[in-house]
């Protein structure tokens, strides 16, 4: 509510802004990938750089993850600043060797001295009745590895802020976004800032329930949130914002005030981000805790195509009012 | 290798009856009108996702399968509606998977992208590009297994379909370098329509004017086909099906052809001019096959017409068909399909209905 | 102790005598992977499997790990019953789109018609002073993904059964092994057996500290049980055996008789097995427990090569005394 | 390309003083003791973990290198202690890593596959097979970039060099193509030592007998050299590198080398006859080189032995270096080097007391 003249834009024009004001910055930052250049991006991100930044820097690729994704490393290690676009996110498997063996390793293999400055950027996620290959939530997998950040932005204020701060970082930086949320419109502010990873962003105050996630099912948290307040319950959302490194003192915090943890996480459950925060707080506040931390994750089976099938899989607001309910002793 | 000249006669087709051909353009049209009505449902948001349509390259799919047997395995990308219908699957069964219902060929659960027949041997729709490459190898080093280990069965050879784009996956070149070096009589069938999205071929494959020199890297018999005449297609198949069945050797088949429509259902189509579709338009494989068959006496007007009745109808039937399909019912299909040996929450798996027709017809496998 | 007479055979042995016998038994088993033929086995497990089975069974290939696991998957799709064998897990990354989008959806995606019976095995887990790049546990990584069996045995006879079941299973199984262990002798009854997935071992019956483990750190556990038992504090080691399906109810009877828990896992922790067996031991042993679950975890860093760098990072006995003399409010 | 006959003379070489010659035969020299010297400290166990050595293809690495720019990056796979020491990693660097030790090139958390070097642009050591080729390619985009949008710099090429296994993965395929479409600097060099552990390139690789289909599928220009002779590969590599850097295109050149010891210090070598090694033991491209240098009057019997005293010297140096280089310290060592900006548990980073000396030497980068 800070200004009403704060300009209303696009999540992807958020993105754009992003990555084109680094570019003007900084001549090493480059940006690669299938359909960024003369495609103008497959889904319109990076429409119009071609024309600002021309085609040394703005560099279409051939279907080739692995390489592009090697290449963007090999770049980094001398020097430059690549920023390299997955279609989506579900097509880093083909560069999974590249990007969990290489990049966030290069550093400590070679003690010190070849670091490995990159962002690899693209959507996430599942909802758009892409079927099973294409609706990955690589947070569930790729988190487990050291040596990374992730960062997985819900509105285009922190998109932009966020994907500045893995530009200009040292190191690499898987950074999440959501063919869903592209077209979502919030405030962005004309002047620059930057926004620090590891620094979870309260989306909502609340006494009652805390709830924590990450990326697009914020929005379905805070959905819940409302109607759970016309109810009566008053829910602390949390956005964690970043899940490598992950600001678990904020949400200890907030658990330590409300009592009571629900964690939504759009990837599957065995082993994924919601585990991993349930396990923290329950190791850091296990005595604050008036019931167990309720988990909402997608369901533990392939994503189907059928949207109906594909809806019941999801995370949505219905389920995370069933679980703040269960959690809070109201169901 | 000759290319027929766009526009003129098509490639005599030897030992193939005139019935055989009206058969290739009637599949054609089917798939035609299917894809037309499948692009009109994706508008009426009767379908989602991703959708690729076939339109332009219905040569391929056609003259391709024609070359081959049935108990053959087909493989493809996710531009899949053709060849799961040249190959025999029923359109309605087609249609209703993209409309997500549990009438549908995946029961809902695999989309457009998805596509799969047990009973034609039709192993999918496979939407990563370039992945369905090993998986092709794998049906093909299967049938020699089944030949020289199990000794059953015929010799057979695997057609595994890909698009340009998928030259540029490391994928491809294992699973090339696999079925040579163990001897797999898998045909490798790159449907080069010069685009991947908006990419043209030669800004992202290097010797795109020459793929033969991909072949040569593997010591692969190369073939080369005009894909807008289905009869060139397959003549240069039935040469290519039949050496590397006999041989048990695999083999790399270029089809040059266009697809008419964009990528996807989404797609500004500003990477190519307006004038360059029209040029591949009016060298349309289906009006091709019919002149054709029109100036050899074997088609009329008449005939024509009712053929594409007959097609318009099949597949208004199919999304009638498809409509009345009910969407499947989360409680049990959620958790069903996941594995074949149930564990804790995960339930049975069944067979969608378009199998339950032949029940047993391949019983020899799994 | 059942009986003196039973033999003692070598981890690799158990290995080959499950795959020999399931490919005597059953004609559509054949084994793939690189050097497993003339060489017999880059670490000798399939020895001698080529003069028996001949070169139509027992198949070399080129360095194709993406390859050859799409092509098992093929053939697998197909009815055969391929056994795909990674020198090591860690070359698995290259393959992750075959292993990860092909084997475990393809019944989902076809709607049944198509099941993947497929064993995937090799090499997993550090030790050997391999430097980041072949160092994966990868457990870490794809428990997290619907479809798959992941198996773990920790002795010969666990890996002799736990082998045969994966092998008849119609179902893709990811079988890890680890080369630190297969030199390890152990009993192995002459008699056929098979052991059924999701069934955890007691490796070792106590009433104080549940300790949970998979694969090799089972055996850090003993030690470390046995040291405690020398002080008076008498474990109960869990061998999960298999992570997919995970035995959670053996788990909880034990947190519930000792309430405590310790969990043991060779991979990093975030997101990890360790953190997803904590997380539902506290969802449905919460009021059992009189403390919270301690995991002991490699650390959160890229495997070093340096000795004692590396064992500084891998999970061993003193690690786990430790975090049970925390959890049991000994320390 | 002509292929100089095994135990003949050497390829002339033009423009290259004796002087530069002698060097190349220290340099290869001083790689075979250090390779010696570290199969016995493996047998001692002072070194762990997989190691690989270089005995039998000095020439490759000393040749290629010499042919090239200081600053012209190099990149190899783990068999990579070669390249390091031609590169001009001092010994004791390359022997402490391997022990484990602080003092190494990579402060002991590399080991003997994981050797780097920023000070003579050595960029790895890379133990995952082929995964090193498109960080190559990455290099050579690095090196364009820094010319044609820093503008600053000289043209250079990259050195990537591969075994003859690597041929086989999905990575070096797309690094290629990637090279041909964007027109990048890069030299995949495969040094063909025929064998991938235990499999002869021929069960491997389909066309092996002829690499050049390789080049020719992405149209790059191909170049063989006799890897058993340093002047052979150093005038080979000079025409390519040459035209590379002019062109600032990519190019694929094999170098036809063996191996005298097994794949790793684990490898009972069955798969190869004594009567196989000895042939090209009796081809060993040291003496070959000494030899030549002797019979040209440029060396004689008492200078080659203070050589063979001088390189011994070194090597028992690095070793006595790397015995008294300090264990490190896991409180501060294990989790420094992860992050260069550190966060949570992380500590800071700081480069190997290698690059101490020259502070400075590649502040243009990073
Ligand atoms: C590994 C991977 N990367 C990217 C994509 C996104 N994508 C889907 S289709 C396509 C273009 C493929 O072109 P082509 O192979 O020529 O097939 P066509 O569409 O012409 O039939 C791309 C880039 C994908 N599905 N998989
Ligand atoms: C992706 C991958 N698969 C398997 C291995 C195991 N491996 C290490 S070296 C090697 C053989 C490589 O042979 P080649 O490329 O010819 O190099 P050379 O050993 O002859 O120098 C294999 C299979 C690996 N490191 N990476
Ligand atoms: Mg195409
Ligand atoms: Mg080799």
């Amino acid at each position: 509510m800070t200004a009403v003249a704060t300009r209303q834009i696009q999540f992807r024009e958020a993105l754009r802004e992003a990555m084109s004001e680094e570019m003007r910055r900084d001549p090493r930052v480059f940006l690669m990938g299938e359909e960024v250049a003369q495609y103008q991006g497959a889904y319109k991100v990076s429409q119009g750089m071609l024309e600002e930044f021309g085609p040394r820097r703005i560099i279409d690729t051939p279907i080739s993850e692995n390489g592009f994704a090697g290449l963007g490393i090999g770049a980094a290690m001398m020097g430059l600043r690549p920023i390299i676009e997955f279609m989506s996110w579900s097509f880093s498997l083909v560069a999974a060797d590249q990007i969990l063996n290489n990049a966030p390793k290069m550093l400590y293999m070679s003690g010190g001295q070849f670091g490995c400055p990159i962002v690899f950027r693209g959507n996430d996620g599942a909802g758009g009745q892409l079927g099973s290959t294409h609706s990955w939530a690589v947070e569930g997998l790729f988190s487990n590895v050291p040596g990374l950040r992730i960062a997985i932005p819900s509105t285009p204020y922190d998109a932009k802020g966020l994907l500045k701060t893995a530009i200009r970082c040292d190191d690499p930086v898987f950074f999440l976004e959501s063919e869903r949320m592209l077209g979502n419109k919030g405030p962005v502010p004309e002047e620059e800032y930057l926004i620090a990873f590891g620094v979870a962003d309260i989306k909502r105050a609340g006494t009652d329930c805390t709830i924590v996630s990450f990326g697009r099912p914020v929005h379905f948290c805070l959905e819940a949130a409302e109607k759970l307040a016309a109810e009566g319950i008053e829910c602390e959302v949390i956005d964690g914002r970043t899940i490598r490194p992950l600001d678990i003192d904020t949400i200890i915090e907030s658990v330590k005030k409300t009592g009571y943890c629900v964690v939504v996480d759009q990837s599957w459950p065995f082993g994924s981000v919601a585990s991993e925060v349930a396990a923290q707080v329950y190791e850091r506040a296990m005595d604050y805790l008036d019931n167990r931390v309720y988990r909402v994750c997608s369901d533990d089976v392939p994503a189907p195509y059928s949207k109906v099938l594909e809806q019941a899989m999801l995370p949505h607001a219905g389920k995370i009012i069933e679980a703040v309910k269960k959690a809070t002793y109201l169901a | 290798m000759t290319m027929t000249d766009p526009k003129t006669a098509l490639q005599p087709v030897d030992r193939v009856e005139a019935r055989t051909r009206l058969k290739w353009l009637r599949d054609m049209m089917l798939i035609r009108e299917f894809e037309l009505r499948t692009m009109q449902a994706y508008q009426e948001a009767k379908i989602g996702g991703f959708c690729h349509v076939y339109i332009g390259q219905e040569a391929c799919a056609v003259g391709c399968i024609a070359a081959a047997n049935p108990d053959d395995p087909v493989i493809t990308a996710y531009r899949d509606h053709g060849h799961a219908l040249a190959r025999g699957m029923e359109p309605r069964y087609a249609m209703a998977e993209m409309f997500g219902k549990t009438g549908g060929c995946a029961k809902g659960k695999g989309g457009s992208m998805h596509f799969f027949d047990r009973r034609t041997r039709f192993y999918g729709g496979h939407a990563i590009v370039g992945g369905q490459t090993p998986l092709g190898v794998g049906l093909a080093f299967a049938t020699r297994y089944e030949n020289e280990v199990l000794e059953r069965g015929e010799k057979r050879v695997t057609l595994c379909f890909l698009g340009d784009g998928a030259l540029n996956q490391g994928a491809l070149h294992e699973a090339m370098n696999l079925a040579a070096v163990l001897e797999l009589p898998c045909l490798f069938i790159v449907e080069n329509n010069r685009y991947s999205m908006g990419t043209a071929i030669e800004r992202g494959t290097a010797m795109a004017h020459d793929l033969s020199t991909k072949a040569a890297a593997y010591g692969m018999p190369f073939y080369q086909a005009d894909g807008m005449d289905v009869c060139a297609v397959y003549n240069v198949m039935k040469k290519a099906v039949d050496r590397c069945r006999a041989e048990q050797i695999p083999a790399f088949v270029e089809i040059k052809t266009y697809r008419f429509k964009g990528h996807s259902m989404s797609d500004p189509q500003k990477y190519r001019s307006k004038d360059e579709v029209a040029e591949y338009e009016a060298n349309d494989p289906i009006r091709r096959l019919a002149d054709a068959l029109i100036a050899s006496g074997d088609l009329d007007e008449k005939a024509f017409r009712a053929l594409s009745q007959g097609v318009r109808d099949e597949v208004r039937d199919a999304i009638a068909w498809a409509e009345k399909s009910p969407e499947p019912d989360p409680a049990t299909e959620l958790y069903s399909d996941v594995v074949r040996e149930p564990f804790g929450p995960y339930g049975p798996t069944t067979l969608p209905e378009m199998c339950g027709h032949e029940p047993g017809a391949i019983a020899d496998e799994q």
